[in-house]
C-alpha cells in the first residue's frame, strides 16, 4: 500500500482506537494531560451536580416511557444510557449557545429548562413542536435524520457575521453519518469555518442497523476526511464528555473553525416505544453495555472520593420524583389543540385559500350534530 | 420513528389458493414470491432485513432470501434509490422501500431526475424497472414526516408510474404487476390498512393502469385511491340510507390517469365528487375534475366537488381527524353536487 | 453548463426614476437594492459572487457588498437552502440561487420538509423570510436539466409562497416584495425573457399574490404565467386579427393562486385557456381548472382548455419548439373552447 | 491538540502533500517504489499510443470548441488540460468496467469506441443521449452533479453479487465532492464492500469556483474517513495515472473494496463555450497549468528515450485530421430528430394519456399550413 510519511499541514485529531475517558468503568481517575486541564475547576458539588442531572432525566426518561405504555403519548425515544453524554455537552456550554437536534435529545431539553409540558407534547400529538426554541436557545426536535446538521452551520455562519461569540452544536445519531446533508453539513462548516460543533451520539444503533453499516471506520475519523478535527470519547464517562465538550467549545469559539464529538455510548432502550429491539440484538451485548452505565460510574467515582452517596441517592429520588410527577401531571393537563387551529400558523402572512378552507371547515363542523361537531367526524373503519 | 407492528402478521405461506389475510401480509406474500419467481429482484432499504420493516412488510425476508438479495441498506435514501438505478444498468430489478412517506424528499432528485428520466434520456436503450414502495397516508396518530401523501409530486413527475393499492387482493396483485413492470412504479401503500384483511388469491394478476369501478350508482360518482377506498364505500353505504345512489371508483393508478372510466361514470352520473388525504391544491383531485371536464363537460350537472386534506402541512395527531377526509365530509360534498341541503348553506 | 450571459446587463445605477432596463439588469437592482437596504438580506449561491452568476443577475453585487453577503456556496443544493434556513433562525433574511431550474430536487427536502413547514411546525414562532430564486422554463436551446418547469412540486406545497415574474418591472417590484416578506418565497424567474428590455420604476411595489389582468377582452380568458405571458399577449394579438377578443391574465402568484380574478374574467368570458410550459397532467393548469370550475361552473360555456407542455421529460432542444406552448397552439385551443374549427375537427 | 499514537486498524492510503507522480515536468522518469512495479510493461508502443490518444483527443476537442463558435454545437465542455487524467485510465481498465460520467469525459468515451456523431449529438441538441451504455460500458452524460456515483455503486454491488469481477468506476469533478450523493455513495460503497472506483479528476474549478470552495483539505483525504483507501496522483502525467489506475482497479477487483483516486489537473479552458473564465481566475495561473501541458510532458519522455518525436508528431496530426475531419462530418449529417419522437420512450409500456397526446399533435401539425408544420410553429418572440 502506497502511504506518504508526512501529515497534511492541518489539525488532525482523532483518538481512534481507544476512546478518550478520564472515569475508568471502575470509578478511579484515570489521567488525560489534554483533558485533566479542562476539569481543574471539579469538586463535589459538580460532580453531584451531574449525578443529579443523569438521575433525574433518566427518572423522566423512564416515566415518559411509562406514560407511554399507559397510553398517555403516542411514541416516545427513550435515551436510557445517553445520559452522560448529553448531561456532559449541556452542562458544558453556557445557555446561549444554540442546539439544532433531533428527537432523543430530551437531556438537553431538560438541562435547558424545556418544561416537561413543552417536551411532551408533540409525543402526545398536541403539537408538531413542544417550545420555544428562542427561549431556551434549542430548536424542537428534528425527525428528518440529518436535516438540522446544516441549520446549525447556517446559525453558525451568521453568528459569526454578526460577529458574535456563540456557537452552535448539531447533534445527531450514528445513522445520520449516511445522509448527504450531514455530510454536506460538513463541508460548508470547514469552507465557511463556522462556529459549530458536530456532536454525535453513537448509540451503536439506527433503528435495528448496527453502526457498522453507516460506517466501516470510527465516526470520528469522517470529519478529519472534511478537514474537521475530530474527536472520541466514551459517550458514558460524564466528565470526559463535559471536559472534551469544553474543549471543543473553546477551540471554535477562538475562531478556528468547526469541530467534531463522537461519543461512544449505547441506547439501553428501544429505538422508540414502537420498537422491539429483541429483533436485532442479543441480550449478552445489552447486558455489557448495562454494566458500562453511566450513572452508576459516576457514583462509584463519588464513594471513591467520599461523597455520601446514600444521601446523595436519596436526593436523587426526591428530585426525580419532583420531575416526575410534574411530568405526569403535564401530560394530562397539556391543552387539546382546538380543532381550527390547524389552519393558523401555515404562513404568516394571509392566505385567501386557507381562509376559504378555514370558512367552510367551520361552517361544516356547525352543520354537524353537536355530539360529533364536539368530538370527531364520522371515520372509516379500519377494517 | 415507528409504529407498532402487528404482531399478527406472519409470513404468509407459500400458496395459490385463496386464503384470509391482511394487507400487510399479502403485500409480504408478493415480495417472497417475486423474489422466488425471478433471480434478478432484490429488495434495498432501511431496517427492511434483519427488522423486516418497521411495519413488518418484509418480515421473515432475508432468512429466507439472505442479506444478498433483502438489504438493509444505509440511512440515505437518495442512496437507495441511486444505487438501484445502477443495479438496474445491470439487469437487476430492485423493490426499494422508502420507510415512511415523509422520508422520500431526500430521494427526490434521483426519482424524478434519474429514474424517471433514463429510458426517455437513453431512447429507450436503458431500462428502470424499480418498485419503489412507499407506506403512505394518515390516521395513525403518528409523529410528523409519518403521515403524508405524496403521490401528486410523483403524479405530475413525466417517465413514472404511480400506483395505489386499496386491499389485500389488490395489494397482492398490484405489488406482483408493479415488480413485473420494465417502468419504474411507485406503489404507494395505505399504511393505515395494512391491518385490514381480505380474500387473497395468489393468481390473480393486475394491470397497472386501470382504476375499478367498486360499486354502482347512479346519482353521483365517488373518486377515491388508497386509504380513502375504504371510507368512500362506507360512505356510499351511508348514502344509501339517505337515498343517494353512489358510484365508487377506486382509481388506484394515479399516473397515467384512467380518464375513460372516471368519464364513462360520470357521464352516467352527471356529478363528480374527489377525494384524498393529501392538500387539494395542485393536486390529483385537480386533475381529475380537470380531466372529466375536459372529456365530458355537457354531461357535467353541477359543479365537481373535491374533498381532500386542507392546504396546510399534515397537522398534529390530535386534530388528524378532522385533517382527514371522512364520511360526513363527503356526504357533505355529494351533497352539494345535488344541490341538496349541505353545510354552506346551512351556515 | 451555462448559457451565454448577455454583455448587456450591467448592474444597474441606484435610482427610484423610470429607466429601461432587461428583466436581468431589474432583478440585479432589486437585489441591490434589498442588500442596501437591510443589512440581514444576504445572497447565497453557486458562483453567484465572483463570477456574478451564469446568468449575471447577482453581477458586481460581490465586489459592493462583500463575500459575507454575497455567498458563493459550495457545490451542493440542499446546503444552500439549509445553511440558509439555519441563517433564518439567527434573523437573516438569505436570498438564495439555484442555478437552473433542475437542479433544485436536491434540495427537495429542506425547501418542502423545512423551510415550508417551520413556521407551522412551531406555531408560529420561527420564521423563514427566506427567497428562493429560480431560472425557470425553456426556449434556449440547452442540455437536459436547464429547462425544466418545477412549479407545481411548489405550488402542491403547503407553506411556500410561489410567485413568477413576466417583466423587469415586475421583476424588479416582486423580487423586492418576496425579500421582504416574512414567509418563504420561491421566485420563478423565466430566464428566456432574462434579455427582454421594459420600463423600471424602483418605487413601485407588488403585492405577491394577485393576478393581473394585462388586456381585457370578451371572447375568452387567456390564463399564462413567466415566459408565456409575452406569448399570450402575442396570441392575443393574433386573435383580434381572427376577429377573437383574449383577456390575458397573468397569474403571477402559483401560490396562493389568485382565484378571484381568474373567475371574475371567466364569468365575464365564459371561457378558459390555460398554458405553461410545465406537463399538464397534475399542474397549474389542472388546479386553475378545477378551481375555475367550482368558482364559476354555471358561467362556463364551453369545456376549459389547456395548453402545455406534453407529459414527457423535457425534450432535446432540436424538438423543443414543438413542446412549448406557442401562439398557434394557443390559438387552435381558443379555436376549440369557441367552438370554431380547429385541428382536432380538421384532423 | 489531541493526537493518539495508534493507526486506525484499516488501509489508509493518501499521498497527501505530494501528488505521486513517474514523470517529472522535465520528461525525466522519477522512481516511485509503489508504481514502478506497474510500469514493467511500458514500451516504446505502449507510450506513443498513449500520446497519439492525448493528442487526438485534444485536437477532436479543440475542433469540438470550433464548431459551438461556429454554431453547429449548442454547447460544449472542453477536456483541454486533463488529457493524461482520463487516458491513463481508460488505458489502464479492461474495455468491460463500466464508466459512470459526468459530461467532460470525451477522451474516456473516444477511448471506448464512442462515434464523433455519437459524442456530439447531445451538444447539438438532436438528442438527450448520445450512445448505447451497455454498448460502449459507458453510461451517457450526467448533468446533475454527483448523481452517477450512486449508479456506480450500485452497479458495483451488481458485479458483485453475480460474482462477476468487472468493476465499475464513478467519474466526478472537484465540485462533486460537495454534493450528498457523493459522500453517501461513499459510504455505500464503504459498507458493501462494493467493486468501485471512485475517479476524482481534480481540475481546480467548480464553473468558478476555486476547489478550496469545496475541500479545504486535499480531496483524497475525504474518502479516508469513510474507511476507503485513497491515491492522489499529479493527473498530468500519463503514466503515472495509468498506473494508479492498475493500482487501484488490481486492488477493487481482488475483492477489498473501493478505492479513490484523485487526479490533480487543471481545466484550461473555460468551463463550458458558454463561461468566461477570464471573471475568475488571472492569467498567470493558466500560464503556470499550460507549462504543465501533459501531452508535452510525456513528449519529452519520448524525446529522452530516442523516440523519433517530428515522425510521431506528424503521426498525431494524420490522425487527428481524420478524427476531426470525421467530428465534422458528423456534426452536419446527424440526423434531426422527428417531432412526434418527443413521445417515444417515456415508459416502455403503453401511456394512454401519451397515445392521446401524441393524436392531438399529429392532428395540430397537420392543421397548421405546411411551412408552419414542417418547420416550427409560430413562437413568442423573445422581446
Ligand atoms: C430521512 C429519514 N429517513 C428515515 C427516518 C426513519 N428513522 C427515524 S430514526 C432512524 C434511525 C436514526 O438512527 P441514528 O441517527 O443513529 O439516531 P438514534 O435513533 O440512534 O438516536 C430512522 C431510520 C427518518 N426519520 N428520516
Ligand atoms: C446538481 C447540480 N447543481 C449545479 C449544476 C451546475 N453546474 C454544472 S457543472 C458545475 C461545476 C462542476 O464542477 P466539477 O464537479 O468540479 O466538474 P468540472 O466541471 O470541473 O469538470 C455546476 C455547478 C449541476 N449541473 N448540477
Ligand atoms: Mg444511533
Ligand atoms: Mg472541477
Amino acid at each position: 500500500m502506497l502511504t506518504t510519511t508526512s501529515a497534511p499541514d492541518h489539525d488532525l485529531v482523532a483518538g481512534l482506537v481507544q476512546p478518550l475517558y478520564v472515569l475508568a468503568e471502575d470509578g478511579t481517575r484515570h489521567p488525560d494531560p489534554t483533558l485533566d486541564p479542562l476539569l481543574r475547576d471539579v469538586d463535589e458539588e459538580l460532580l453531584t451536580g451531574l449525578f443529579l442531572d443523569m438521575a433525574v432525566i433518566r427518572a423522566l426518561d423512564d416515566e415518559a416511557v411509562a406514560l407511554q405504555r399507559q397510553g398517555e403519548l403516542g411514541l416516545w425515544p427513550p435515551l436510557r444510557g445517553q445520559e452522560a453524554a448529553q448531561i456532559g455537552l449541556a452542562r458544558a456550554l453556557p445557555s446561549t449557545d444554540f442546539f439544532f437536534t433531533s428527537y432523543r435529545e430530551n437531556g438537553l431539553a431538560w438541562c435547558r429548562g424545556v418544561s416537561p409540558g413543552e417536551m411532551l407534547s408533540v409525543w402526545r400529538g398536541t403539537t408538531l413542536s413542544g417550545w420555544d426554541p428562542f427561549a431556551h436557545h434549542m430548536a424542537t426536535p428534528q425527525v428528518i435524520i440529518g436535516a438540522q446538521a446544516h441549520h446549525a452551520v447556517g446559525y453558525a455562519m451568521a453568528t459569526k457575521a454578526q460577529g458574535k461569540d456563540d456557537i452552535a452544536v448539531a447533534c445527531f445519531g450514528d445513522g445520520a453519518l449516511s445522509q448527504g446533508d450531514l455530510n454536506e453539513a460538513m463541508v460548508f462548516a470547514a469552507s465557511f469555518r463556522a462556529p459549530v460543533l458536530f456532536f454525535c451520539q453513537n448509540n451503536q444503533y439506527a433503528i435495528s442497523e448496527p453502526v457498522a453499516l453507516q460506517a466501516t471506520v470510527p465516526i470520528a475519523l469522517r470529519p478529519t476526511g472534511f478537514g474537521i478535527p475530530s474527536l472520541r470519547v466514551d459517550g458514558n464517562d460524564v466528565l470526559a464528555m463535559r471536559a472534551v465538550s469544553l474543549f471543543a467549545a473553546r477551540h471554535i469559539r477562538s475562531g478556528k473553525g468547526p469541530m467534531f464529538i463522537e461519543a461512544v455510548t449505547y441506547r439501553l432502550g428501544p429505538h422508540t416505544t414502537s420498537d422491539d429491539p429483541t429483533r436485532y440484538r442479543d441480550e449478552e451485548e445489552l447486558e455489557s453495555w448495562r454494566r458500562r452505565c453511566p450513572i452508576a460510574r459516576l457514583e462509584r467515582h463519588l464513594e471513591q472520593l467520599g461523597t455520601d452517596v446514600e444521601q446523595l441517592r436519596a436526593e436523587a429520588k426526591r428530585r426525580s420524583l419532583e420531575a416526575t410527577t410534574a411530568l405526569r401531571e403535564a401530560v394530562t393537563t397539556l391543552p387539546e389543540p382546538a380543532p381550527e387551529s390547524l389552519f393558523e400558523n401555515v404562513l404568516s402572512t394571509e392566505h385567501p385559500g386557507l381562509v376559504r378552507q378555514r370558512e367552510q371547515f367551520r361552517a361544516f363542523r356547525n352543520s354537524l350534530a353537536p355530539e360529533q361537531a364536539d368530538g370527531q367526524q364520522t371515520e372509516g373503519s379500519s377494517a | 420513528m415507528t409504529t407498532t407492528p402487528n404482531p399478527a402478521v406472519t409470513t404468509a405461506q407459500a400458496t395459490t389458493q385463496t386464503t384470509t389475510m391482511t394487507m400487510a401480509a399479502a403485500l409480504n406474500a408478493a415480495l417472497r414470491d417475486a423474489l422466488e419467481a425471478d433471480p434478478d429482484v432484490l429488495l434495498i432499504g432501511e431496517d427492511i432485513g434483519t427488522l423486516g420493516g418497521v411495519f413488518r412488510i418484509t418480515d421473515g425476508l432475508k432468512d429466507r432470501f439472505g442479506a444478498d438479495r433483502v438489504i438493509d441498506s444505509p440511512l440515505a435514501e437518495s442512496g437507495i434509490i441511486g444505487t438501484s438505478v445502477g443495479m438496474a444498468y445491470r439487469g437487476m430489478r430492485p423493490v426499494c422501500e422508502i420507510q415512511f412517506d415523509g422520508f422520500v424528499y431526500p430521494a427526490f432528485d434521483q426519482i424524478v431526475a434519474q429514474v424517471a428520466r433514463l429510458h426517455y434520456r437513453t431512447g429507450g436503450t436503458v431500462q428502470m424497472p424499480l418498485t419503489i414502495r412507499i407506506p403512505f397516508g394518515g390516521g395513525i396518530g403518528a409523529v410528523e414526516h409519518h403521515s403524508e401523501s405524496p403521490e401528486a409530486y410523483f403524479a405530475h413527475t413525466p417517465g413514472l408510474r404511480v400506483v395505489t393499492v386499496a386491499d389485500p387482493q389488490d395489494a397482492y396483485s398490484t405489488m406482483r404487476a408493479a415488480i413485473e413492470c420494465s417502468d419504474p412504479v411507485m406503489v404507494f401503500e395505505p399504511k393505515r390498512r395494512y391491518w385490514s384483511k381480505g380474500e387473497v388469491d395468489t393468481t390473480v394478476t393486475a394491470d397497472l393502469s386501470s382504476a375499478r369501478v367498486l360499486r354502482t350508482g347512479t346519482d353521483a360518482t365517488l373518486v377515491a385511491y388508497g386509504p380513502l377506498v375504504v371510507t368512500a364505500l362506507e360512505a356510499a353505504v351511508a348514502a344509501e340510507d339517505d337515498g343517494i345512489s353512489l358510484e365508487v371508483i377506486d382509481l388506484r393508478s394515479l399516473s397515467p390517469l384512467d380518464r375513460q372510466t372516471v368519464a364513462a361514470s360520470v357521464r352516467r352520473t352527471g356529478r363528480l365528487v374527489v377525494t384524498h388525504e393529501a392538500p387539494g391544491n395542485v393536486s390529483l383531485s385537480s386533475e381529475v375534475i380537470a380531466s372529466a371536464v375536459e372529456d365530458c363537460f355537457d354531461h357535467l350537472e353541477a359543479a365537481p366537488e373535491r374533498v381532500t386534506g386542507f392546504d396546510t402541512p399534515y397537522p398534529p395527531a390530535a386534530v388528524e381527524d378532522h385533517y382527514l377526509p371522512g364520511i360526513d365530509r363527503i356526504l357533505d360534498a355529494v351533497d352539494r353536487t345535488l344541490g341538496r341541503r349541505n353545510s354552506r348553506e346551512a351556515a
